[in-house]
């Protein structure tokens, strides 16, 4: 795919629907009592909130491997300290409610710590919380993308360490010492500025919020994408060396947006903590890092939308399969994956919108490549 | 409706459904077997079967389908303590009705939840006793080996301050923990082999599921025998030892409230109709199918429940809630189990089996009747007041 | 310790050469009795005494109950099963085995006793391999002043040197205790050798300034004569600079252990993906199929050819390669041949195919592990540097995986298929205009790949679980081992493998086995940024 | 690092803006580049012949930052050490090359090549909120005209003919307007008329840049030499130098190099 | 033995080759002349079944190969010097003349004949450097002795000379002219350098916008109507 063409005017009017009507959900949600027709259980609105997340983390991604060619397998990790992040202050806001009605966390107590660790410090105000869930995968990310883009590693070796990073972080938050909970993570959530976080309206406001960041995401990542920095980032996919050349660094361009990816991914996150209600070390198995690719390329990467609709058609689906048919849905599923990759070379968007052909010969294009670096 | 559906919360995929599936199963055939007793107020059990995938977030949700979409009476599902937490919140919300099957860390007491497994009193402690006697060996020292997380963790918390009371030196424990799915036991066996030369040795094994094949084949051919230093584990049951040869493990010892091998009626006729079940149903080696402890939890679990609704005369949680506190049932395990009106969780008896060559258990060691649960291990500071509970 | 008086009289009459099967005396139905009961203490106590007649006819009593061949009515009479026919225990004579039998409960207590009774009279044995293993079952036990007579009784008749140095070790270790300093100096200095951790803890003891220390079990006051103190701490001095020694050399041996059996996971994927660049995620369920088709074997042998079951690997290698082999080449023909160009691709196909792979051995076999079994051969270990146990089974595999190496090196390198594989992965519409069928290569090539991964699950399935998950404990570090190596680099993935297992292992000791996985992946992580294309990297034009 | 080292950093006062001082490049043991001196003066159109293997295309590479001398050092002008320099530094520090084999994005439109290889600040925030304004619009399109790729702007640069990605490169090159221009056998597979065509584009810049050609073709050499010094590349020294009749004439370039 | 006729082929919309026909009589050197882009790479790549053909029929020795794998075609002897060398990068020099053997049976593809290192000495200095590592032009002269190493009965050159020094051509316009007197063999030249082209060529070929505008025998080559199809 070369850059991609701006929003046309039909594709803002579907946009603008399909949000429209996303928008709609809470307001049933709200208006209408359950066993009404017009009701939206919470569990549908629940759902499609969780899905959003995940469509989130999906984009992000795409922003880095669809566009810039860096397959990271480590994408999970961000979406989870961004989750940890915003959980932190969910557990403080539980209060006394736990079970040993102690200032501090349950497993805290468990474990006899008198007092919380320095980085839980200011963890009490929902708004650092906030932004420690920006900031930190932001800031690991920029820090790991640093070292890691200056001593140019690339394709594989870079999809490897990204997972090696996300595994280990795992293993640490499985510690129970680690003071996160260890293994059971963060639940039984009470309350979110005063409100709690099962009460309607709450659910409803969070899903909005979500539904929000989502489409501001989607337009500012499509507009960073038909930037001359847009073109300028597939040039890195398609031949980073060239690209040297005529003068630009890659190291810087690639930070930008593998920080700025991490970054949304923790947005993600801290959305999806309340409205699940649980965080564990397992969101950081590298298994769920590569779901998030999946997604991605199911919907087709390097689209930004494609990326959306693959996270909800994937997770739409396993949700869907796994009460339908308990037994059978992995056929489904995989199944699904393989012809998605024979059968939609650019992913299922890649039936929905025609985009110029690929180059015929890519022997030829790898080529070029390597004369060029 | 004519029907009263119930929900099935077991993983049939990802890295639970190794010991989940067979519970599921058991499940099915429990609601089968009170079926053909004519079902519960006149009304056939309908089962809702779903696949949490263990993936935690996704119990979470498949608990809010159950009850708020399929609106079942209640749940019977999850094994590992993080799938329990994290459906334990929908519960409370939507007050729906979970009982849980499996030995667990204890720490917890929720209304909405029936605890059928062991508490940590009714399982750690008793091993940890009867290793100490002369019986079984009269350990001097101990190696507390777990995975990785809260279970493993808690217990041996709770053990470490039990064998502490018991005058054993800090000295003579030594607590020592593998990620999830370590396959690589040399090192740490080596470790158990250097310890055990300081005085007679005992392992307390809360190593979780999967991991246990590897450790304890590497057990075997490093020559550990169970007469030198003897491995009680709290997660290996007769499913586990079906993945293992077990004729190099001959005397390693498990605590359990139930083991297929105890000799009764009421378990002759369990073990019956789950292989009649098993072979009906054409599950997978169905030949070789065997019960186990968790199997047994939730078939005691389901008829409780049946008798708690007839009781209450309505599925209404807080009625059946209020009808299951005293629930009495004559289990498999040979005891007659009763609910515990206040802590939710089971008067269960405590057993301690040998391995077999046969992949069974030996009962050498088994409590006069059964215990009452302490799910706020006395031995947790902080639990001093809950005592009562 | 009465057992052992017992034995010295039987000793007694042994050596007068009545040995052997005479006519059945019975066993004392008393000690039977007791035996059935349920009083552990009279349980222990009749063990002794049925040891104590001391013939085979004792033996086979004791023998059965160690195997739990051994059964008991409810009113306690006992009867040995054995083969299809019940004997009556205190007859011996063959009867119908009456109702309500109940086999004999043994347990660890009991077995110790059994197991001592079933040495002490082995000891005696005119076969000279059940002298040596009832020798050698009695080291490390602490022998009182009448097991130290039949000792030394045995020693004296005992022709074979080995079997006569281990007893003589069993005597010194008994004579620390003797009262006459001279003999317990002796014994020291005699045990500065050994091994047996027996003999450590009483040495600490000896040494030991009063209580305080830390000399395990038994600390006391140490030895009264200072003479044999010294002697002790030096004794102890060799024997711990020894076992420090033993401890590293068998830290080394778990590392290139542990680095064989990544080797042997990596292997596959070295092809698959090294060399054709396929992110094959499915390559974890190509080793979980070769460890499904070993369990088959091992399935038929056990129901066909039961006396040949400790051969099953024999036939379950190669069938393990061919079967996960075919599989790879069915992928190959049906999926992936058409994403050759698009690597990426291939991630998600692959994924797919792997969740497919894995729920179809959870509807064929079940979701639960099955077991597969090391053959005799390959359970146990020998024992080296004293303590040091080298599980067969491990070895076997160290073995195994130099051979697989070296056979997948000289396909790669010697053939001509070799070379034209690594043409076609580099350029492959270049090597079809020369001549070689791209289509045939790459089936064989993801056949190879795929059929080298089924070995490797083919020798998993001695080490860990074999089940539907076999797969995903494997994958993540195979890949890990692979890219260190260095993409397309056999020699490298070799290295690779072998570094992180000997890193890992010798930090295990150290940081604990979750510290030291977290350290190997940081590990990873900064290694790559020293050498960005893995540890094999090429330089130059050619890699741009 | 920064990306932007300013174009008036570049000091030319003794009219030169190019040394190589001793250049040796080797790889394990093979000497590329062999002590190779050379310089290029301010506005000079240089040729450089030699055979293949030479080491021609290797002093592009060390001059551009893409191999690191082993030895010897590389000046743009009297103060930038090259051999110190990022790619991209020297390249936003004004040379522009050419590779010898056809380099361009394949997967973007002929047209964003060259919007890509504009002259500007080349930093993250610029180039994000860049927008072209008609002054530089009307400068592709100029330069579209010049390499006779107008109408072909809205294609894939990959689908582009040999010869055709040969002449974007050369545009792209234009486009950056850097002091310093390296050739590397710009005619290859270029049809005579098409050569020719080259060779009057170059004759036009002599003088606005500095450029160093690299050519096999010597009828094309000799149209753009001229007057100007020839250089003759042998195992990575200089064999000869001088005007394009002389070096034709020397025997040791006839040689090793046009031959008989 | 090669018979082209009313060859035609679409990039996608585009259609690039219109109706070509040719014939590359054995033993004889024909000549493919054409501005850039007009369709000549393309035409070659039809032809040795690297791009698929639309419509048209491409027979060799009389057997219609237009359907033909890439491979099968190598098979039956014909070679190929691609534009843009297309050499094996991470095998060794030796290695890729090794590949040039692929299609003769194991015996005698064991061993590299000397004939090409006396045409290239370069390469065999350079026998175990990788060739990715090797400059332009000995790549070029290593795909061309890859070529000629599978003793082809007819030979495809896509501009052979590009990025070769001056010598090294002549060294090869010699080889080409030899390989035709032996009378065996057909060779089609594709090449931009006319006068290269010229002392070679029996026959010629233009193309202009995937037509053939021009052909005929080497003398009538300088005419003003072949002069105006290359010009620009
Ligand atoms: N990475 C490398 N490893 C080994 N040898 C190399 C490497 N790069 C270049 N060479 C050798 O260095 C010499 C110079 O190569 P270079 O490409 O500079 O020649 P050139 O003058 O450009 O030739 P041409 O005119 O054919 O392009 C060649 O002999 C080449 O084989
Ligand atoms: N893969 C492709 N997809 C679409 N169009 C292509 C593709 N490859 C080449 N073309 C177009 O087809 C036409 C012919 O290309 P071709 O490479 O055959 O030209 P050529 O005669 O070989 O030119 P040159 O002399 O520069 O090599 C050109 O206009 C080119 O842009
Ligand atoms: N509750 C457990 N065994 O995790
Ligand atoms: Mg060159
Ligand atoms: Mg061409």
């Amino acid at each position: 795919m070369s850059s991609p063409v701006m929003f046309s005017r039909p594709a803002w009017t579907v946009l603008a629907l399909v949000a429209g009507a996303a928008a709609l959900l809470p307001v049933l949600h709200l208006a209408f009592p359950p066993g009404h027709a017009l009701h939206v259980s919470a569990y549908a609105m629940g759902l499609t909130g969780k899905f959003m997340c995940y469509a989130l983390a999906a984009l992000a991604l795409d922003l880095v491997w669809g566009y810039t060619g860096i397959l990271s397998l480590g994408h999970g990790l961000f979406f989870a300290l961004g989750a940890y992040a915003h959980g932190m202050y969910l557990m403080r806001a539980i209060g006394r409610d736990g079970v040993y009605q102690s200032d501090l966390p349950d497993f805290m107590v468990f474990l006899d710590w008198s007092a919380y660790p320095w980085y839980w410090a200011g963890t009490g105000s929902f708004w650092y919380c906030m932004a420690l869930a920006v900031l930190a995968p932001g800031l690991l990310a920029s820090v790991f993308g640093y070292f890691a883009f200056r001593s140019r590693i690339k394709g594989v070796y870079f999809s490897i360490i990204t997972q090696a990073m996300t595994y280990a972080f795992m293993l640490l938050f499985f510690r129970n010492d680690t003071g996160f909970g260890g293994n059971n993570g963060f639940t039984d959530f009470k309350r979110i500025l005063g409100h709690s976080v099962t009460a309607p309206e709450t659910r409803a406001a969070l899903y909005l919020a979500t539904l929000a960041c989502l489409v501001g995401a989607l337009l500012l990542c499509r507009w960073i994408a038909r930037s001359k920095l847009g073109r300028v980032l597939q040039a890195v996919r398609d031949a980073e060396s060239r690209l040297m050349f005529i003068g630009y660094d890659p190291l810087r361009f690639k930070l930008f947006v593998w920080t700025l990816s991490a970054m949304l991914c923790g947005v993600a996150g801290a959305l999806y903590v309340p409205q699940v209600g649980i965080v564990n070390p397992s969101e950081m198995s590298p298994a769920n890092s590569i779901e998030i690719v999946i997604w991605a390329a199911v919907g087709g990467r390097g689209t930004l939308v494609g990326p959306i609709l693959g996270a909800f058609t994937v997770n739409g689906l396993k949700s869907w399969f796994t009460a339908a048919f308990p037994d059978l849905w992995l056929f489904a599923l995989g199944l699904l994956f393989i012809l998605v990759t024979l059968f939609m070379q650019k992913g299922m968007l890649g039936l929905i919108k025609r985009r110029e052909k690929a180059v015929a010969e890519p022997v030829s294009v790898a080529a070029v490549e390597k004369e060029a670096a | 409706a004519d029907t009263i559906k119930v929900g099935i919360l077991h993983s049939l995929s990802g890295t639970m459904a190794i010991s989940e599936t067979s519970l599921k199963d058991v499940a099915l055939m429990t609601i089968d077997e009170i079926n053909a007793k004519g079902g519960v107020l006149g009304k056939k059990l309908e089962p809702v079967v779903v696949d949490p995938a263990s993936n935690w977030p996704l119990f979470a949700e498949k608990a809010r389908q159950l009850i708020a979409n399929d609106k079942v009476a209640a749940v019977f599902g999850c094994w590992t303590s993080v799938s329990r937490k994290s459906v334990l919140p929908v519960f409370k919300e939507l007050n729906g009705l979970l009982f849980y099957p499996v030995q667990y860390e204890g720490e917890e007491l929720e209304k909405n939840v029936f605890y059928t497994g062991a508490a940590p009193n009714q399982q750690a402690i008793p091993a940890v006793e009867y290793l100490m006697s002369k019986e079984g060996g009269g350990a001097k020292r101990f190696v507390l080996l777990g995975t990785d997380y809260v279970y493993p963790r808690t217990t041996n918390k709770i053990l470490r301050a039990y064998l502490k009371s018991k005058g054993v030196k800090d000295s003579d424990i030594d607590e020592a923990y593998t990620p999830f799915g370590h396959a690589d036991y040399q090192t740490i066996v080596a470790n158990i082999k250097k310890f055990s030369a300081g005085g007679k040795t005992a392992v307390i094994s809360t190593i979780n599921g999967d991991s246990n094949v590897p450790f304890y084949k590497e057990l075997g051919n490093a020559g550990l025998k169970a007469t030198d230093v003897p491995v009680v584990a709290f997660s290996v049951g007769e499913e586990e030892l079906r993945g293992v040869d077990t004729k190099p493990l001959v005397g390693h010892l498990a605590a359990w409230n139930y083991f297929e091998s105890v000799k009764n009626p009421v378990n002759a006729e369990f073990i019956k109709k789950w292989k009649a079940y098993a072979t009906a149903k054409k599950l997978p080696n169905a030949a070789t199918a065997v019960t186990n402890d968790p199997m047994e939890a939730t078939y005691v679990g389901i008829h409780m429940w049946a008798q708690a609704v007839e009781k209450a005369k309505s599925t209404d949680t807080d009625k059946v809630i209020a009808a299951m506190g005293g629930q009495s049932f004559q289990s498999p395990s040979g005891f007659t189990l009763t609910m515990d009106a206040t802590n939710h969780h089971l008067h269960k008896p405590v057993m301690i089996g040998e391995i077999k060559g046969d992949g069974q258990f030996n009962v050498v060691w088994k409590t006069k009747q059964p215990l009452r649960a302490q799910p706020w291990s006395p031995f947790i500071k902080g639990n001093e007041g809950k005592q009562s509970m | 310790m009465k057992t052992w008086r017992y034995l010295l009289c039987s000793a007694a009459l042994v050596l007068q050469g009545s040995v052997g099967p005479v006519a059945y005396a019975a066993v004392a139905p008393a000690a039977l009795q007791a035996l059935a009961g349920d009083d552990p203490d009279a349980r222990v106590q009749a063990v002794s005494d049925i040891a104590a007649q001391a013939d085979a006819d004792a033996a086979r009593v004791l023998q059965a109950l160690k195997n739990e061949t051994l059964y008991a009515t409810p009113d306690g009479k006992v009867f040995v099963a054995e083969g299809g026919s019940t004997l009556d225990a205190s007859t011996g004579k063959a009867v119908a085995a009456p109702a309500g039998l109940d086999g004999i409960v043994v347990n660890n207590r009991l077995r110790g006793a059994v197991d001592a009774a079933l040495s002490g009279l082995a000891l005696l044995s005119p076969q000279r391999n059940e002298r040596l293993a009832a020798a050698r079952a009695l080291q490390g036990t602490e022998p009182d002043a009448a097991q130290s007579t039949l000792l030394r009784k045995a020693a004296k008749v005992e022709t074979d040197g080995e079997i006569a140095v281990l007893l003589q070790q069993l005597l010194a270790v008994a004579d620390l205790h003797a009262p006459e300093a001279g003999t317990r100096k002796q014994a020291v200095t005699a045990l500065a050798g050994s091994m047996d951790p027996n003999v450590r803890r009483i040495l600490q003891a000896m040494v030991a300034r009063g209580p305080g220390s830390d000399a395990g079990s038994d600390a006391g006051s140490g030895d009264p004569d200072p003479g044999v103190r010294a002697a002790a701490k030096a004794a102890l001095d060799t024997i711990d600079s020894r076992a420090a020694r033993t401890e590293f050399v068998g830290n080394l041996f778990y590392g290139i252990s542990l680095g064989s059996v990544l080797l042997l996971a990596a292997l596959g994927l070295a092809i698959t993906f090294g060399l054709m660049g396929i992110i094959n995620m499915a390559h974890g369920e190509l080793l979980m199929i070769g460890a499904y088709t070993t369990y088959g074997c091992q399935a038929l042998f056990r129901h066909y050819l039961p006396g040949a079951v400790d051969w099953y690997l024999a036939a379950a290698l190669p069938a393990s390669f061919i079967v996960a082999a075919l599989a790879g080449m069915a992928l190959e023909r049906t999926v992936i041949r058409w994403l050759y160009g698009r690597p990426l691709e291939t991630l998600l196909a692959t994924w797919g195919i792997s969740l497919m792979l894995m729920q179809l051995v959870r509807t064929l076999f079940g979701a639960q592990n099955v077991e597969v079994a090391n053959p005799a051969w390959m359970s146990g270990g020998v024992t080296v540097l004293g303590t040091l146990v080298l599980p067969y089974n491990r070895i076997a595999i160290i073995a195994f995986a130099c051979i697989v190496v070296a056979a997948v090196w000289l396909v790669l390198t010697r053939t001509r298929l070799g070379l034209f594989v690594r043409a076609v992965m580099q350029n492959r519409r270049m090597a079809d205009c020369v001549g070689v069928p791209t289509g045939r290569i790459d089936m064989m090539t993801f056949g190879l790949g795929s059929g080298i991964a089924g070995l490797g699950g083919a020798a998993l399935s001695q080490l860990g679980n074999v089940g539907p998950d076999l797969g995903q404990a494997y994958i993540i570090d195979s890949f890990m081992v692979v890219v260190l190596g260095g993409v397309g680099q056999l020699a490298g993935t070799v290295i690779a493998a072998l570094g992180l297992g000997e890193v890992n292992k010798l930090l295990e000791p150290v940081a604990g086995a979750v510290l030291a996985k977290i350290a190997i992946l940081v590990f990873i992580i900064v290694f790559i940024q020293r050498r960005p294309q893995g540890l094999f990297a090429l330089k130059g034009r050619s890699v741009e | 690092m920064n990306s932007v080292v300013k174009r008036d950093g570049l000091d030319t006062a003794h009219g030169v803006i190019l040394y190589l001082d001793d250049v040796t490049v080797s790889f394990d043991g093979f000497r590329a580049l062999n002590k190779l001196n050379l310089e290029i003066e301010v506005g000079e159109l240089r040729c450089i012949i030699g055979p293949n293997g030479a080491g021609k295309t290797t002093m592009m590479d060390v001059i551009t930052g893409k191999t690191r001398p082993t030895s010897g050092s590389a000046y743009f002008g009297q103060t930038m050490d090259l051999s110190r320099m990022s790619e991209p530094e020297i390249a936003t520090a004004g040379i522009g090359r050419k590779f010898q084999r056809p380099t361009v994005f394949e997967q973007h439109t002929v047209f964003e090549n060259l919007e890509l290889a504009i002259r500007m600040d080349k930093g993250v925030r610029r180039t994000l909120f860049a927008r072209l304004d008609t002054a530089q619009r009307d400068r592709i399109a100029g330069v579209l005209r010049l390499v006779r790729l107008h109408g072909h702007e809205n294609r894939l640069a990959g689908l582009l003919s040999h010869g055709q990605k040969q002449w974007l490169e050369i545009g792209m090159l234009l486009m950056q307007e850097p002091q310093l221009l390296l050739l590397d056998e710009p005619v290859a597979g270029m049809s005579d008329a098409e050569t020719a065509r080259t060779a009057e584009l170059l004759n036009e810049l002599r003088g606005k840049h500095s450029i160093v050609v690299v050519e096999h073709d010597m009828g094309f050499v000799a149209e753009i030499a001229q007057q100007g010094k020839v250089t003759v590349l042998h195992e990575g020294s200089v064999l000869a130098q001088g005007r394009m009749d002389q070096v034709q004439a020397d025997d040791k370039v006839i040689e090793v190099y046009l031959g008989r | 033995m090669l018979q082209v006729e009313h060859l035609n082929q679409y990039y996608g919309a585009a259609h690039t080759l219109r109706g070509v026909s040719l014939s590359v009589p054995q033993g004889q050197c024909v000549a493919l002349l054409g501005r850039n882009g007009v369709g000549k790479t393309t035409l070659l790549k039809c032809l040795m079944g690297v791009l698929p053909v639309a419509r048209g029929k491409v027979s060799f020795d009389g057997r219609d190969i237009t359907r033909w794998q890439p491979h099968q075609r190598a098979a039956a002897g014909i070679a190929y010097v691609p534009q843009g060398r297309e050499i094996f990068a991470r095998l060794t020099v030796e290695e890729n003349l090794l590949m040039g053997m692929a299609v003769l049976p194991r015996r005698e593809a064991a061993a590299i004949r000397d004939d090409v290192f006396e045409l290239f000495p370069v390469l065999k200095e350079m026998l175990h450097r990788r060739g990715g590592d090797l400059s332009g032009g000995q790549q070029q002269q290593l795909a061309i002795a890859r070529a000629m190493l599978s003793r082809p009965r007819l030979i495809i050159f896509d501009e052979p000379t590009e990025g070769i020094q001056p010598s090294i051509i002549k060294d090869i316009g010699r080889v080409i002219s030899l390989l035709r007197e032996r009378g065996d063999m057909g060779i089609l030249l594709c090449e931009q350098y006319f006068d290269f082209a010229r002392e070679l060529a029996d026959r010629f070929v233009v193309l202009s916008r995937g037509e053939v505008v021009a052909e005929g025998v080497q003398a009538d080559m300088d005419s003003e109507h072949v002069r105006r199809h290359l010009a620009v």
